[in-house]
């Protein structure tokens, strides 16, 4: 009995703390900002809109390899390889539905060229659904966004226009089947 | 049987075959890269090391390649203690592996990318120099690229060994090594296609499916049938964005296996064409106007019909189409849509099937044969798997000689070395020399029916009771006797011929061969090649009735439908004009534009192969289902859905059509058996028809409409146009496209069968309609008609590229294709006075360009068929008179070095054999 | 006639207006004090300070689509949200304010109250099982389950009040403490349970079991929409006030300034001490709601009939034996 | 088979009469065309210095064999020249004794004096320097061939000699 009150006064001091604290708040600062007033520092890795960027020669990045769409848990985006003469592969169309979108970031980690970046700005909002779905040349950006140096055909074997075979990084000139050395 | 242990797990494996096959028939992961099902061991890639142990006792073991082992009864391997090994190996293959799987076509389908991350090599160490290859252009078919290659040789292996192509080899040694052409040139197989899946890695790619690239995952897929040839090959096309992206072999044990031939690969762009007929058209009379209509019209001028208009079906339209129109037109209305003469052949086919006691050979029984005769048909270019599959049966003679010496089947390169030149017997008996020539015992060039008597000689040196033919020379008399001996003497004799020579005595005279060749229980193997898809099934449908298109264009009808069929590839122009012209109504369904759909007053857009599901029968009259790829525009539908009066009920579904053809075929019950039920469903759920990992699904429509539509509906059951369902690896009707954990490329396909390389774990998909017919030996009499010729005696040529309708309308076909033309003997030609950039007019028919083959007999002409440019049907069997064309010019579509033949060049064929 | 004297037009005019000026800024104010209480701003885009925050929400509610759901009883569904803030208006009729401002100078006064305030449980109830919907069923019947059984105690809680004022006038009882001191004194526990009590009325956090949002959407009021979820929000509203109001006229001595802190004019005193203790009251309702947590229905109920029951009981008991006591 | 109407591609050559007459010869000793494939290369070698296309080309009509097939053969062995040589070619052994024995230094002494790398040819069309992996006289290294003469224990001034007595004899 003594024990059942005990505990009931305890849990009435508890309430009271509880009160107390809250109350104390009121004195506190504010943690939010006044957005839009006050714009709010975005982190270059924060996962808002999606962009495609271009490789340091100011060529597109995209390769559309697909990794992105299949990685997409909500199947948002979608895009068709093309090539242009020389056997460069770039995206016939890229299309996101930003209306599906949830800025996870799978994407980004998918791509192997650095091509889809998902970048601080998150303003968004449109008034029409039909405007969420953005297309390639809404999203490509004429820069190279925050990876500054990669340039994937530098780096694959694949032979486009201006770099032959062997011109890649760390490779030798094409072997020459008929060639008299051993 | 043997029992071994391999990791402490004990297997019962078949010691006679190696145990990397027998792993995988356990369904093991073990990996490999050289090793094929269809191909054998060589033991070249080190990936399938396993540590063998002498006795019990054995600790230490020693490593041996799975696939040049055999198992030991009792013996212990481990597969774990050798993973280090393969690690370094695939680590030691990748050094040179160029940086580019994004932009490869093989990435995601990628048998080198499985194996890397099965072997536990997930980082490269190596950061030296890669060396690099340059690369060839092989054509429209093959793309190339050589630094991805991992010296497999499976490439060469398969090109070389087992399709026997000539213009393909391994170059130069150590990473030198380069396997390629002698020079830049379109690749000359006619399976060169398979190299893109042989492959495994990304050296060669499907170049037609490149220009519109989508992932493996990524494309919606069915199991299908081919539809551009009799032989009925089993497909598994893939689509995307509403377009036919590519098609990929899908294995059936009994059909196919594991390979097939260009047209059936890349010959499927008509589905996209921009010629496709995409809306319903009308007008009033044959001139006027033509104005869109809407479905429901369309359907309803077309059902009116009903009762007053003749149907007109088609070789290559569905058992379920056909059955369609014969259920609105009446049995009696009914007419087939092929060649009078064609008609004749096909009724002699179901003939022979039916009532002679021959064993109808599938293509797996074919390459099981050890003696072959050919018999007027040029099977490369009128049912090219078949002839991929005779490359096969002339091997056996190897597999004999290794029995012999105990040695096991799957030493694929000793069993080359020991056999090194030595072929089965296969003799071809052809009007002109055909790509087969070079793995012929003996070719005999002659006219169709010459063929025909020799063949009459050969069945009755076989059976004494068989016909007799006189009047052969001494050489034609020392022919028969040679191939009489050496059919006589095999084991699985077999008689290849079919309808294209146009040559009825050639059937009778195959049936009698395999009549003759018949023992006791076994009867002789007989292959009827046949034309289109559908042939046998339209011909079963026509149930005994006489109604030839000859006879519908006599019988005198204001109305008809024509069912996905041009009737000027049928019939002589002049025919078909007035029959079109004294019609009122003529309904056309079809695909693509044509001739006959050009006069029509209602065109009405029928959906292909791949928009469609349906059930054709093929050479064999084994009857095939295949299932729509992918949901068509609204406007186009199915004939078959087209045809259906309401008798089927407002939405009919295809398998009530299916069984009310099923009444009429002989056998019919066994086409239920063909799917597992209309309302199957695996755990309540339908088959997907898209991979799980099928991406874009929010998106694909949203740039139309951002509010995304119901999934697409399949009235006719099984699948879904969606991912839902329980993959069709349950059943093996409905088995699209293999995939199974860590196995992403298409060698998954070993976790779906028996054993690795053998059947289906569902068995093989199809159901023959003949029995066997168990009767005593019957003859056909040897007769031979021969019409008096007046000036060149005529044969048809055909192409695998372009003599078919539909696939010639496909943009990767017509690079390899030509327009039409005639060939003839140099003599010939010079007799002619024809220069070398002159035409020559053909009688009945408009001026083409030659091409001076030696091995056409002098005085015969051949006639390129279904080319654009000639009409063979406008030929008639008097022979055909030939002349300089005035003022020529060669078309543009002429295209002479797209044309492969093997006599070019030698200065006389007769008779051409090579050393055996 | 416009004079302050107890139930003038003036009077009714002015304090009609005053507390539905302060139910619609109370709507504010409780945001933007949870706010700081929370460490944000709440709202403060509207006007100064974001004051007219509340003319925008009525703007919007009103022009809201008035929406009346098909499966809905209509005419009970209408009538509903109408209940609550007129029963509560007319709950204000009673309450003394200052020396001659009031409405009603009524001598059952405490009865009215809570006569009224029994009234405002067929607000949540009809509302609720007019909506037709298994969520308002649910809050409909917690809401007339908890304000009538709540309404027990508090009932029973503030007799020892009436016996120790000797009135059910609240006038008297505002007298009354002027010549005793505060009752909150000699009431405590009466004062505790009626606070309670008083909250599980009015279905304020955190006893709003009745909205509950995170089991039952927004229990009663799910399907309401526009002007009419307008009213039972205002309704709340003016409940709050009627429970600041009348927790110091009965047990803060009403009007009166404490410790002496009177202002010159009787009238203004009295409004200015009435308003600042009303206001105290509503913060600390307010805090209550950002500091504690919301009970389960059944501890709910327990507590109700097993705790304040017995206490509320205990303290009319021993009020009457002192009563009787020092009488004697 | 081959395609009627050949593209771009080089054209066979007529074989001469002597290598006729040698493949004639050799064809006698194997019973398949396609074993024959690789003397046939020799011979052409032999008379031409090197096998070029339009050799090669001529020997694969020759035998009947396919082009491709040749080529495999052509490429896998290093002593097939597919590429045009100087009239006297230098294999210098670069293996494990030679090496051992400064092999590295006789050839930095041929390259500078004839001014050529492995696999290039003097301007003049007189020597081939090549590479080889052993010539099996590991116990007279350092070595190395000229033509079909081995020369053993080289210094830089032997290979002066050598390469002057060939300037003379050829």
């Amino acid at each position: 009995m003594i024990n059942f009150l005990c505990k009931q006064l305890y849990i009435i001091w508890s309430q009271l703390v509880t009160l107390w604290l809250v109350f104390t708040h009121i004195f506190k600062k504010a943690d939010t900002v006044e957005y839009p007033d006050q714009m709010p520092y975005m982190f270059p890795r924060w996962r808002g809109r999606i962009i495609l960027s271009r490789d340091p020669d100011g060529e597109e990045r995209c390769v559309a390899c697909n990794l992105c769409a299949v990685a997409c848990p909500v199947d948002c985006i979608a895009l068709q390889k093309t090539e242009d003469e020389n056997g460069r592969w770039y995206p016939e169309f890229f299309r996101i539905n930003f209306s599906r979108c949830i800025m996870c970031g799978f994407c980004e980690e998918a791509c192997p060229t650095h091509a889809i970046q998902l970048t601080p700005d998150f303003e968004m909002a449109e008034y029409v659904r039909q405007d969420m779905v953005w297309e390639k040349e809404d999203m490509l950006i004429s820069g190279t966004g925050k990876y500054h140096d990669y340039n994937f055909y530098k780096i694959a074997g694949k032979a486009i226009g201006g770099k032959g075979k062997g011109e890649a990084r760390n490779e030798l000139p094409p072997i020459d089947r008929r060639s008299l050395l051993p | 049987m043997a029992k071994i242990t391999v990791d402490g797990k004990v297997f019962e494996v078949d010691p006679n075959n190696n145990l990397l096959q027998e792993l995988l028939s356990h369904k093991q992961d073990l990996p490999y890269f050289c090793w094929h099902p269809s191909m054998g061991s060589v033991g070249s890639c080190r990936q399938c090391a396993v540590i063998e142990y002498a006795n019990d006792d054995d600790q230490r073991g020693r490593q041996v390649m799975a696939c040049m082992t055999s198992p030991r009864e009792g013996a212990r391997y481990s597969m774990d203690k050798a993973h280090q090994f393969r690690a370094q190996a695939i680590e030691s293959i990748m050094t040179s592996h160029p940086h580019d799987c994004p932009v490869c076509e093989e990435g995601g389908e990628c048998h080198l990318q499985d194996m890397t991350v099965m072997s536990g090599h997930t980082y490269r160490r190596y950061d030296g120099k890669k060396s690099t290859h340059n690369n060839q252009n092989l054509g429209p078919f093959i793309g190339h690229e050589m630094n991805r290659c991992i010296t497999c040789y499976r490439c060469v292996r398969y090109y070389k060994d087992y399709a026997g192509g000539t213009d393909f080899s391994v170059q130069a040694s150590h990473n030198h090594t380069y396997f390629g052409r002698f020079q830049d040139g379109s690749l000359e197989s006619e399976f060169s296609g398979n190299l893109a899946e042989v492959c495994p890695t990304g050296v060669f790619t499907d170049k037609v499916f490149s220009k519109v690239y989508s992932r493996k995952w990524d494309l919606q897929s069915s199991p299908s049938v081919c539809a551009a040839c009799g032989v009925g090959c089993n497909i598994n096309p893939g689509e995307r964005y509403g377009t036919l992206r590519r098609v990929v072999n899908r294995f059936n044990d009994e059909v196919n296996g594991y390979f097939l031939c260009d047209k059936g690969r890349f010959g499927t762009g008509y589905v996209n064409s921009a010629q496709r007929i995409s809306v319903n058209m009308s007008r009033s009379a044959h001139d006027a106007r033509p104005s869109e209509i809407t479905p429901v019209d369309a359907k309803a001028k077309l059902l009116a019909m009903k009762g007053n208009a003749i149907g007109i079906g088609s070789p290559r339209a569905s058992l379920e189409a056909n059955y369609a129109l014969r259920a609105l037109v009446g049995k009696d209305n009914f007419y087939a849509g092929v060649s009078d003469v064609e008609f004749g052949l096909l009724n002699q086919v179901i003939d022979i099937y039916q009532n002679r006691p021959v064993h109808i050979a599938s293509i797996k029984d074919i390459e099981k044969c050890d003696a072959i005769l050919v018999l007027g048909e040029d099977v490369t270019n009128t049912a090219a798997r078949i002839a991929l599959a005779l490359r096969q049966s002339v091997k056996n003679i190897g597999k004999e000689m290794a029995a012999r010496i105990k040695l096991p089947m799957w030493q694929d390169a000793a069993i080359r070395t020991l056999a090194m030149d030595k072929k089965s017997p296969l003799y071809i008996l052809s009007s002109h020399a055909t790509r087969l020539d070079d793995i012929a015992r003996q070719v005999h060039i002659g006219s169709a029916a010459d063929s025909a008597r020799i063949a009459f000689a050969v069945a009755h040196v076989l059976d004494s009771s068989a016909p007799a033919v006189t009047g052969l020379s001494d050489a034609e008399m020392a022919l028969v006797n040679s191939i009489a001996t050496d059919l006589k003497a095999a084991k699985h004799p077999l008689v290849v011929s079919g309808t294209s020579s146009l040559e009825p005595a050639l059937l009778n005279a195959a049936a009698n061969i395999a009549t003759a060749l018949g023992n006791g229980d076994q009867r002789g193997n007989l292959a009827l090649c046949v034309p289109e898809a559908n042939s046998l099934g339209l011909m079963l449908l026509m149930d005994g009735s006489q109604n030839s298109l000859g006879k519908a264009m006599q019988s005198g009808a204001r109305q008809a439908i024509v069912l996905e069929n041009d009737l000027y590839r049928r019939a002589p122009s002049a025919t078909v004009d007035s029959f079109l012209s004294g019609l009122q109504q003529l309904a056309v369904l079809d695909h693509l534009q044509h001739r006959t759909g050009e006069a029509a007053n209602l065109v009405l857009a029928s959906g292909t192969f791949a928009e469609t599901t349906g059930t054709f029968v093929n050479y064999e009259g084994r009857a095939q289902h295949f299932y729509a790829t992918f949901k068509p525009v609204a406007a186009i539908q199915s004939s078959a859905k087209w045809l259906c009066d309401s008798e089927f009920g407002n939405e009919p579904r295809i398998h009530i059509l299916t069984g009310g053809a099923a009444a009429i075929l002989p056998n019919g019950y066994k086409l239920q058996k063909l799917t597992p039920g209309a309302d199957w469903t695996f755990a309540g759920q339908r088959a997907p028809r898209q991979h799980h990992r099928y991406s874009g699904r929010t998106v694909m429509r949203a740039h139309l409409n951002v509010h995304e539509p119901k999934q697409e509906q399949d009235e006719d059951g099984l699948m879904n146009y969606s991912m839902e369902g329980v993959p069709a690896t349950k059943d093996a009707t409905i088995f699209n496209s293999p995939w199974a954990p860590g196995w992403n490329s298409n060698q998954s396909l070993f976790k779906f069968q028996k054993s690795a390389g053998g059947e289906l774990k569902q068995g093989s998909h199809g159901e023959r309609l003949f029995d066997e017919n168990t009767g005593a030996k019957a003859w056909y009499a040897a007769v031979v008609q021969q019409a008096a010729i007046s000036g060149f005696a005529q044969f048809p040529i055909y192409h695998l590229f372009g003599s078919e309708e539909l696939t010639a309308q496909s943009e990767a076909i017509q690079a390899k294709a030509t327009g039409a033309y005639v060939a003839l003997n140099p003599a010939d030609v010079a007799r002619l006075g024809l220069g070398a950039s002159d035409g020559v007019q053909v009688q009945h028919n408009g001026a083409v360009p030659y091409l001076a083959r030696a091995s056409i007999t002098p005085g015969t002409v051949g006639i390129s068929v279904g080319l654009h440019g000639l009409n063979y049907q406008n030929m008639t069997t008097a022979g055909v008179s030939l002349n300089k064309a005035a003022n020529w010019q060669n078309p543009k579509d002429w295209r002479a070095s797209n044309i492969i033949v093997s006599d070019a060049g030698s200065s006389s064929a007769y008779g051409r054999g090579t050393q055996g | 006639m416009f004079e302050f004297v107890v139930g003038s037009p003036l009077n009714i005019v002015l304090i009609l207006g005053a507390v539905l000026v302060a139910a619609a800024l109370l709507i504010w104010v409780e945001r933007r004090v949870l706010g700081f209480l929370n460490e944000r701003l709440g709202p403060n885009r509207v006007g100064p300070w974001g004051i007219a925050q509340s003319l925008a929400d009525v703007g919007k509610l009103i022009t809201k689509e008035d929406w009346v759901p098909p499966f809905a009883d209509k005419l009970p569904f209408i009538v509903a949200p109408i209940i609550v803030p007129v029963v509560m208006l007319l709950s204000f009729a009673v309450i003394p304010i200052a020396p001659g401002v009031g409405i009603m100078d009524l001598n059952i006064g405490l009865l009215w109250v809570l006569a009224m305030a029994g009234l405002g449980s067929y607000s949540a109830m009809l509302g609720g099982l007019a909506s037709n919907n298994k969520f308002s069923l649910l809050g409909g019947l917690r809401a007339a389950g908890q304000m009538i059984s709540y309404e027990v105690f508090m009932g029973i809680s503030i007799l020892g009040i009436v016996i120790l004022s000797d009135s059910f006038n609240l006038r008297e009882i505002v007298e009354a403490q002027h010549k005793h001191g505060w009752f909150v004194f000699p009431q405590f526990i009466g004062f505790i349970v009626f606070v309670i009590a008083g909250l599980a009325e009015t279905k304020r956090w955190p006893f709003d079991l009745a909205e509950g949002e995170s089991e039952i959407i927004s229990g009663f009021n799910t399907e309401y929409s526009g002007m009419k979820f307008g009213l039972f929000f205002v309704g709340e509203y003016i409940g709050m006030l009627l429970l600041s109001a009348l927790i110091p006229v009965l047990f803060f001595g009403g009007w009166y300034a404490p410790f002496g802190l009177e202002l010159p004019n009787a009238i203004i005193s009295g409004i200015f001490w009435m308003c600042a203790k009303t206001g105290c009251w509503i913060f600390f309702f307010i805090l209550v709601r950002a500091a504690l947590v919301r009970p389960r229905y059944d501890q709910l109920m327990n507590y109700g009939w097993l705790v304040m029951l017995p206490l509320s009981l205990l303290n009319l008991l021993v009020t009457g034996a002192v009563v009787l006591a020092q009488g004697n | 088979m081959s395609n009627l109407i050949a593209s771009t591609a080089p054209k066979a050559r007529q074989l001469t009469h002597e290598e006729i007459h040698d493949i004639e010869h050799e064809k006698t000793h194997y019973p398949y065309a396609q074993a024959v494939g690789l003397e046939a290369l020799k011979i052409v070698q032999k008379y031409q210095g090197w096998v070029s296309d339009e050799s090669l080309l001529a020997v694969a009509e020759y035998l009947k064999l396919p082009p491709d097939e040749l080529e495999g053969v052509a490429t896998f062995f290093n002593m097939i020249f597919r590429r045009p040589v100087g009239k006297h070619v230098i294999l210098l052994c670069d293996s494990v004794a030679c090496w051992m024995l400064g092999c590295d230094n006789l050839k930095a002494h041929i390259s500078s004096k004839l001014g050529i790398d492995y696999g290039q040819t003097t301007a003049d069309n007189q020597f081939t320097l090549i590479p080889v992996p052993c010539l099996g006289d590991c116990d007279k290294a350092p070595t190395m061939m000229v033509g079909d003469k081995t020369y053993r224990n080289l210094t830089p001034a032997r290979i002066d000699a050598i390469l002057a007595e060939c300037k003379a004899h050829g």
